[in-house]
């Protein structure tokens, strides 16, 4: 219906993943990429080349779960409020903060706080969408970006009163030990693959997983999809929009929660961490879809293994740059990101 | 030579023929209706004319010049205006500066552009409320202020999409009567209309669009006693009604 | 006031921000009855649906369920007292399949109650058991529409609020839809129904009200307003 | 968080000092405009109170090392304030921000600065360089690296650390002197630094001396410090080039980054060399990452630890403030010490008088590892800048070369994983 | 949001009394207060550039450091590496930023960005911008420029004495012009397109108005504003970096005053920028040198910030149309 555009807002929440073909494409682009580094680089042509290109391409993948990871949380904020949330990154740097304490203070296990501090950030962020958010729901998009950037300004400078800048840092006992006959860090042709980033990226995976069956499953998740499409039309089939507006945000800060523990084991926490992920996530949000989980878990990978790939042929260049030209040509070609639907 | 003289004109939505191989003219001056069931294509054959889609295939010439594949901001300074079946009135901009816009559109003085805008509204019955906010309008005010915007170009061809749609017959007869009155200046109507008995009181001519495709074309008597006409589109009933 | 009456509307103010669309509107729908409520364009027919369903808070007037306010509650709770509105654009979830949406529709109810009316809708709707994996958005129009009636239903309305279910439909298509509702009545639900399509409406319904700008105008049954002067001067352009 | 000492006590007659207690509102700027003389009139009779502006970053992501600078100040004004003379602190926050920082110190001045001190971060002090010069104050930097800050034309700005070309130029030759004493030459290194301005500038240096004694940068591989999560992959480049040794510049967070990946990775170098890298010098470092940390060298500007004032000054730090004293700290420190003498020497508060004698002073006995003492050349650097090579050994960081100032032998070749 | 304006020659009355006012601040204010003053300027000068493409226009945009960095390095880059005068520096970056402003608008408006994709768009050119300048030898990479401070005044070379009130002055003829630009641009043709596209494309296209090219032109005219203050910006501040320049900081702070102010109005990012700078020198005197009953916030670093983010989350929440913005709908009912 030519007319129709306008009058229903149907909104942009996609929560299966279902990776397009061409994306193995984009993947394979890359891996030849690297090849090639491989035949043109002098370094390449040794052993210790291939030990290169298979590093970049496992610590590209490794980080780009947790890119995915976090980018996940906020294309879910997106695809149910629709709402770019600047303090994404600060909600994700005082959940580490919680898990140092809990780990450095009480002395917890940091994997063991997965079960608590996205549990307490589920509340903090419910609570912020109550107070702060929801009255400026229906708000044009730089308001709600400025009110969410004034948000990531308090938590910050909470946390710097808290904690002072004082870098702190949780590392495992165990990080090195051997588990069985698996000694680590692994070691898989010549690349380094330390325990902390596997269990990140595997516990990036399970959180993943949790959270689509969760969306797709669940009663609760199934409200969210709903009020993710069709605010009105959800609320018409008995959905309380308000509540999972409330819970929706409190998710994705859980999830950004989440990301906070898995990486706080290889990090160095000060009160300004979180906000090297805000860009990048939007990055991948962007390229996934806005609003599309799946797309965004998807789209961290790629953009880990862009990351990784690009430093390799441009080593001068920041490693950011190969990234954004990666962002601008998918906005170019695809504006609804790279994993959306297809019709306008 | 027609004024508008569309040929062979098709377009597909992934598909979808919504206009299928459609010829058809309109001479200067003439009121000609259009009409067909939901989703026939009337509103996308508009579209088309109006440049607001790209054609698929076919040529629209109008006043003489192949106006096919033209932008549509070219194609309304050329002298086709349109009013759109789900109104797009500049919400936030008063009523005055609605019609400014388009009166200004092919006059470089702004001056010029609102003593014209004036004299539509008057025409159109909305200078009384030139002041307000577009946005804050009832629907038979809308409806005029996009007649209003489409004649301050000065047409020589008005595409006119539902104009007369949800307005009781009292509001309609003055506005039936502007009608007439613009025709009679010289300049064409194109209207698609589902309220027959305007449709049959205006028009000298009228489409029947079907799938995409001309099913008829003639005088109103012609078209309304049609068996095909009846059975895709008037139904036994609305018949009645129309006559 | 009569006392199986299902719905009251009195006095009810009510609009968007500054704007006042409703005056004072006094309505009442029995249970198993069948009303109407007629008008032009802008007249408020959908501002009064939406303020009975939830999606508006009126800002004076009283609105009664079986006796009781149901003034603040929202959409959702209204849903649970078994009102559900099939609304003007459908509001479909286009993304989803026709399954999904049917799903959707009963997220009230519990999963044997919604496999029932899963039944009942194929049942009244064949098409959208043929349907069931296309998505709703490339359905054609009249094809939505049933998708919409149907996905009401599935929650199992005591009442129903239909906004223009003919609109966008052709003809043959309309004459489908006031068989629908014939039949949705047989089974018990009340259903207030807005129509532009004046003469239709109210030859369907039971009673009728006639609404301009935002007052009610007119009532009574279906045959006395469809006899009456005004009316068919000003709806039915006789 | 770094409590400053309550500045109400330090001041005998408030007067001069705060300003703003007796003027609270926007107004702050006419009475502000009758202090400065006050204060400043004191030209040629003496200087009786001096005033100095503390500019650094206390919010952000330096603003532990901003706290600390600020605290240091502080106690260097308590410490110094004695016979006659009595110096006030002013501290201001630059936000990180050069226009803030711009403000801040006009604000400063105005309400009656005698000079300033800042401001731990290049693009900022670059800006407080040109107040400083234009309002004719001196301006004393306590850390900030970029060589291009002072300039002999601006005759208002003196550094007392080693800029960014003395740090690359020692490193080279520290480097050079540790592999030679030891008898395993380092003839190749591989050199990572943070791609700011502070890492490409100390590079440029160490590229150009590195030539001169016989070192060869098989590749330098660049990151950006703000946003690096992980160098594996660089660290495999670095494996894969094998060089004598890797040579790291940056700032904390990277560098233990840095250093924890290299342990896994175990390249086959024969040491990790910090040429002002932010994080190798500090003690916390070995604490917090005890596995990765021992025998990494650092060729840095340093406190002199091995002098019993500096250890006086930062036992009292600590003991004040919480957190063990840092060199940029103590550094702020310094450059009080270096306005107050020269105050005294000028018997005047005035910017211009006071800057003069900076051009002059000379300061003994330097808080930090300097082979002389504290005089500047005509563009304001401090003649006898110079870093010293530290190591981590046995979780504690320790000055081992050069000679004078060793706490202990050099360990070299030394790598963490061994 | 505004409506089309009326009455230009009013507004350019009130622009002159107001200039006429504030011509006088530099003979009763001072020092750091003057510099405040001049943040205030060069605040609102970004907010009523960028406020033409992202109120006026109705193009979210959330990279305006872009252009703002493309003025700076313009001009100090013409200063420093060839001695040519930051005025002419000055038109360069500001053709630049409008061509650069031209091809990014075009390139968006053609692939169809908009909403939150048009934002990201242009943050994303931004970040683009910085990450190729800081790789720049010539531009001093990473290192940025700094201007040469000459011992004498000169108004070729756009540099005084600390003491002089011409900086201020300058400051405020730059923000007047550009006022006044969008005072007349505003009231005229051209601009009453640019508000109907951002009310309804389709609705202004079929009234004849070319919207790509109008949305073209308002991406190029708030580029361009945008730049001439960062020109002006550098020849106060001496120094310019890439983080700086081209930064998302930038791009907030640019975006700031016209939001806090009142998108889509006249006077908005002027009042917003009145507002947010010494909002922002008040928060941290009040940590600085607080009441007795304050005491305890005394010189904690942070906290200044934290009162500010609070105050502006106040503002956004309880004036959403901006302060300006919010009064002005109040005085029309
Ligand atoms: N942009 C589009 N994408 C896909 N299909 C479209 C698009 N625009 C129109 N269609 C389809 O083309 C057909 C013709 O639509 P059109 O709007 O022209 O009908 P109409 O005759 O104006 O109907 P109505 O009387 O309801 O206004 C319909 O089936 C419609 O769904
Ligand atoms: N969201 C809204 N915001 C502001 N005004 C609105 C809104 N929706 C409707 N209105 C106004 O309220 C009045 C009544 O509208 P309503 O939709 O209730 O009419 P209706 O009788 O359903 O008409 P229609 O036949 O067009 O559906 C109209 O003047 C309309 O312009
Ligand atoms: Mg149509
Ligand atoms: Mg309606």
């Amino acid at each position: 219906m030519s007319d129709a555009g306008a009058s229903s807002r149907t909104g942009r929440l996609q929560t299966r993943l279902h990776v397009p073909r061409w994306v193995w494409g984009v993947v394979l682009a890359l891996v030849v990429l690297l090849w090639r580094w491989t035949e043109v680089s002098d370094l390449a042509v040794t052993p210790a080349g291939r030990t290169i290109a298979l590093q970049a391409l496992t610590t590209g993948l490794l980080i780009g779960g947790v890119y995915g990871l976090v980018a996940m949380g906020l294309s879910l904020i997106f695809g149910v409020l629709e709402i770019i949330n600047f303090a994404h990154g600060a909600f994700l740097t005082l959940a580490m903060y919680l898990t140092w304490v809990l780990a450095d203070g009480v002395g917890i296990d940091p994997y063991l706080t997965l079960l608590i501090t996205p549990l307490l950030m589920f509340l903090v962020g419910a609570a912020v969408q109550k107070v702060v958010i929801n009255p400026a729901m229906g708000q044009p998009l730089e308001n709600q970006l400025l009110l969410t950037f004034a948000l990531s300004i308090l938590i910050e400078n909470a946390l710097l009163l808290a904690f002072s800048a004082n870098p702190r840092s949780v590392r495992l006992d165990y990080a090195n030990a051997s588990i069985g006959p698996v000694e680590f860090p692994l070691r898989i042709g010549g690349a380094i693959i330390e325990l902390p980033r596997i269990v990140a990226f595997v516990g990036g995976l399970a959180v993943a997983w949790a959270l689509f069956s969760f969306l797709n499953r669940s009663r609760v998740g199934t409200a969210i999809r709903a009020a993710g499409l069709n605010r009105t039309g959800a609320s018409l089939v008995g959905v309380n929009v308000d509540r999972i507006q409330v819970l929706t945000f409190g998710l994705g800060t859980a999830v950004a929660a989440a990301a906070g523990v898995l990486v706080l084991p290889f990090l160095t926490l000060e009160p300004t961490t979180g906000t090297q992920f805000n860009i990048l996530s939007f990055v991948i949000v962007v390229l996934g879809g806005l609003g599309n989980i799946g797309g965004a878990l998807v789209g961290g990978i790629l953009i880990g293994l862009t990351q990784e790939i690009g430093g390799l042929l441009f080593p001068g260049q920041s490693k950011l740059l190969p990234v954004f030209i990666i962002f601008i040509a998918t906005l170019f070609l695809k504006p609804e990101g790279l994993f959306g639907g297809g019709a306008e | 030579m027609s004024l508008l003289e569309v040929t062979h004109l098709s377009k597909s939505f992934s598909g979808l023929r919504a206009v299928d191989d459609v010829d058809f003219q309109v001479e200067a001056g003439e009121i000609v209706g259009l009409i067909g069931p939901n989703g026939a294509g009337k509103t996308t054959l508009f579209n088309l004319v109006a440049g607001r889609i790209p054609v698929d295939t076919g040529r629209v010439v109008f006043d003489g010049e192949d106006i096919t594949g033209w932008t549509p901001h070219a194609i309304a300074r050329r002298g086709i205006g349109r009013t759109f079946q789900l109104m797009r009135p500049f919400a936030s901009m008063t009523v005055r500066d609605n019609v400014t816009v388009a009166a200004a559109s092919s006059s470089p003085r702004l001056e010029t552009a609102r003593e014209l805008a004036d004299a539509v509204l008057d025409r159109v019955a909305l200078a009384g409320m030139a002041d307000e906010f577009a946005g804050a309008l009832p629907t038979a005010a809308r409806k005029r202020l996009e007649l209003a915007r489409a004649l301050a170009l000065d047409p020589q061809l008005l595409l006119l999409d539902e104009v007369l749609s949800g307005l009781t017959p009292a509001e309609r007869e003055p506005l039936l009567e502007l009608l007439v009155e613009i025709a009679d200046e010289g300049r064409a109507l194109l209207l698609v209309e589902h309220v027959m008995a305007a449709v049959m009181r205006l028009s000298q001519r009228i489409l029947v669009l079907h799938h995409g495709q001309l099913l008829a074309a003639g005088t109103p008597d012609e078209v309304t006693s049609d068996p095909d006409v009846i059975e895709a589109y008037l139904g036994e009933e609305e018949q009645l009604a129309g006559s | 006031m009569r006392r199986n009456n299902l719905l009251v509307l009195d006095q009810v103010n009510a609009g968007y921000g500054g704007l006042q669309v409703l005056h004072e509107v006094s309505l009442e729908v029995e249970a198993g009855e069948v009303v109407a409520l007629v008008g032009a364009n802008g007249a408020g027919k959908t501002t009064t649906l939406r303020t009975i369903a939830g999606l508006l808070v009126p800002s004076a007037g009283r609105i009664e369920l079986e006796g009781e306010s149901v003034v603040g509650l929202g959409p959702h709770d209204l849903v649970r007292r078994g009102v559900v509105m099939v609304a003007e654009d459908r509001e479909l979830f286009g993304a989803l399949t026709v399954y999904e949406n049917l799903v959707m529709g009963a997220f009230t109810r519990s999963a044997d109650e919604r496999g029932e009316s899963l039944d009942q809708v194929h049942e009244l709707f064949p098409i959208l058991e043929e349907r069931a994996q296309q998505k709703a958005e490339t359905m054609s129009g009249g094809q939505q529409q049933m998708l919409a009636i149907g996905r009401a239903l599935m929650a199992r309305p005591r009442l129903l609020l239909m906004d223009e279910p003919s609109m966008g439909l052709a003809p043959k298509l309309v004459a489908d839809v006031f068989a629908t509702i014939d039949r949705i009545r047989s089974t018990g639900i009340t259903v207030l129904l807005v129509e532009q399509n004046a003469k239709r409406t109210l030859e369907t319904a039971d009673r009728g009200y006639v609404i301009e700008s935002g007052e009610i105008h007119l009532s009574g049954t279906g045959d006395e307003l469809l006899a009456s002067d005004d009316v068919r001067r000003a709806y039915l352009g006789l | 968080g770094g409590d400053e000492a309550d500045p109400e006590e330090a001041t005998e007659d408030g007067a001069a000092t705060e300003t703003s207690t007796e003027a609270p509102t926007e107004e702050a700027t006419e009475t502000a405009a009758a202090s400065p003389t006050e204060a400043g009139t004191a030209s040629g009779e003496g200087c009786a109170e001096l005033v100095i502006g503390s500019v650094h970053p206390l919010t952000g992501g330096l603003a532990l090392d901003g706290t600390q600078m600020d605290a240091a100040t502080q106690m260097a004004a308590d410490d110094l304030s004695t016979d006659g003379l009595s110096i006030t602190i002013a501290s201001a926050d630059s936000q990180g921000e050069p226009e803030i920082g711009q403000t801040e110190a006009q604000r400063l001045i105005q309400e009656g600065a005698n000079a300033l001190v800042g401001t731990y971060q290049s693009a900022v002090t670059t800006n407080l360089a040109t107040v400083a010069q234009r309002e004719q104050v001196p301006l004393v930097i306590d850390v900030a690296v970029d060589d291009a800050i002072t300039s002999e034309d601006n005759d208002y700005v003196f550094r007392i650390q080693p800029n960014a070309t003395a740090m690359g130029t020692f490193g080279a030759q520290y480097l050079q002197a540790l592999g030679e004493n030891a008898g395993e030459p380092i003839e190749t290194v591989v050199y990572m630094h943070d791609e700011t301005s502070f890492g490409t500038s100390v590079l440029a240096a160490f590229e150009a001396e590195a030539g001169n004694v016989g070192i060869e940068i098989l590749e330098t591989i660049a990151y950006n410090p703000f946003e690096v999560q992980d160098v594996t992959t660089e660290m495999q480049r670095v494996a894969a080039a094998a060089p004598d040794a890797l040579v790291v510049t940056g700032y904390y967070n990277d560098g233990v980054l840095v250093a924890e990946t290299a342990a896994s990775v175990q390249p086959d170098v024969n040491a990790i060399v910090g040429v002002a890298q932010g994080a190798y010098d500090l003690p916390q470092f070995p604490q917090d990452t005890p596995d990765a940390s021992n025998g990494i060298f650092d060729s840095n500007y340093h406190f002199d630890a091995t002098k019993e004032r500096v250890q006086d000054i930062r036992s009292r730090f600590e003991e004040e403030n919480g957190d063990a004293m840092r060199t940029a700290a103590v550094l702020a420190y310094q450059a009080v010490e270096v306005i107050a003498t020269a105050a005294r020497s000028a018997a005047s508060c005035d910017g211009a008088d006071i800057a003069a004698a900076i051009q002059e002073v000379e300061v003994p006995e330097p808080l930090l590892t300097f082979p002389g003492p504290i005089t500047f050349d005509d563009s304001g650097e401090n003649e006898n800048a110079q870093p010293v090579l530290m190591q981590v050994q046995e979780g504690e960081v320790l000055q081992v070369y050069p000679e004078e100032f060793a706490e202990a032998e050099p360990q070299f070749p030394a790598v963490p994983w061994q | 949001m505004s409506t089309v304006l009326r009455d230009a020659r009013g507004q350019l009355l009130v622009l002159a009394g107001l200039a006429a006012l504030l011509a006088t601040v530099p003979f009763w204010l001072e020092g750091s207060a003057r510099t405040v003053m001049i943040r205030i300027i060069i605040s609102a000068g970004v907010g009523v550039g960028w406020n033409v493409m992202g109120g006026f226009a109705g193009q979210f945009s959330f990279g305006h450091a872009a252009y703002f960095g493309i003025g700076a390095y313009s001009s100090a880059y013409l200063l420093v590496d060839h001695g040519i005068s930051p005025w002419i520096g000055m038109a360069v970056g500001a053709v630049l930023a409008a061509a650069f402003g031209a091809l990014t608008g075009w390139l968006s408006f053609r692939y169809r960005l908009r909403g939150a994709y048009f934002a990201l768009a242009t943050f994303a050119f931004a970040e683009m911008l910085r990450l190729v300048v800081q790789g720049q030898e010539w531009l001093n990479g990473t290192q940025g420029l700094q201007v040469p401070v000459l011992a004498e005044s000169s108004w070729w070379m756009l540099q005084f004495s600390t003491t002089s009130p011409n900086y201020f002055l300058v400051g405020l003829g730059l923000l007047v012009v550009l006022q006044a630009i969008t005072i007349l641009l505003f009231h005229g043709r051209r601009g009453m397109f640019i508000v109907a596209v951002r009310e309804d494309e389709e609705g202004a296209e079929a009234s004849g108005v070319d919207a790509t090219a109008h949305k073209v032109m308002a991406v190029a005219v708030s580029g361009a504003m945008t730049a001439v203050m960062g020109t002006f910006f550098v020849q106060v501040f001496f120094f310019i970096d890439p983080a700086l320049a081209f930064g998302p900081a930038e791009s907030v702070a640019i975006l700031l005053p016209a939001v806090v102010g009142g998108t889509g109005t006249l006077w908005g990012p002027i009042v917003g920028a009145a507002i947010l700078i010494p909002l922002g020198e008040w928060t941290s005197k009040i940590v600085r040198d607080p009441p007795p009953f304050l005491d305890f916030v005394a010189g904690r670093s942070g906290i200044d910030l934290m009162v500010f983010a609070t105050l502006l989350i106040l503002i956004l929440l309880f004036l959403p149309k901006g302060v300006y913005g919010s009064l002005a709908e109040r005085f029309r009912r």
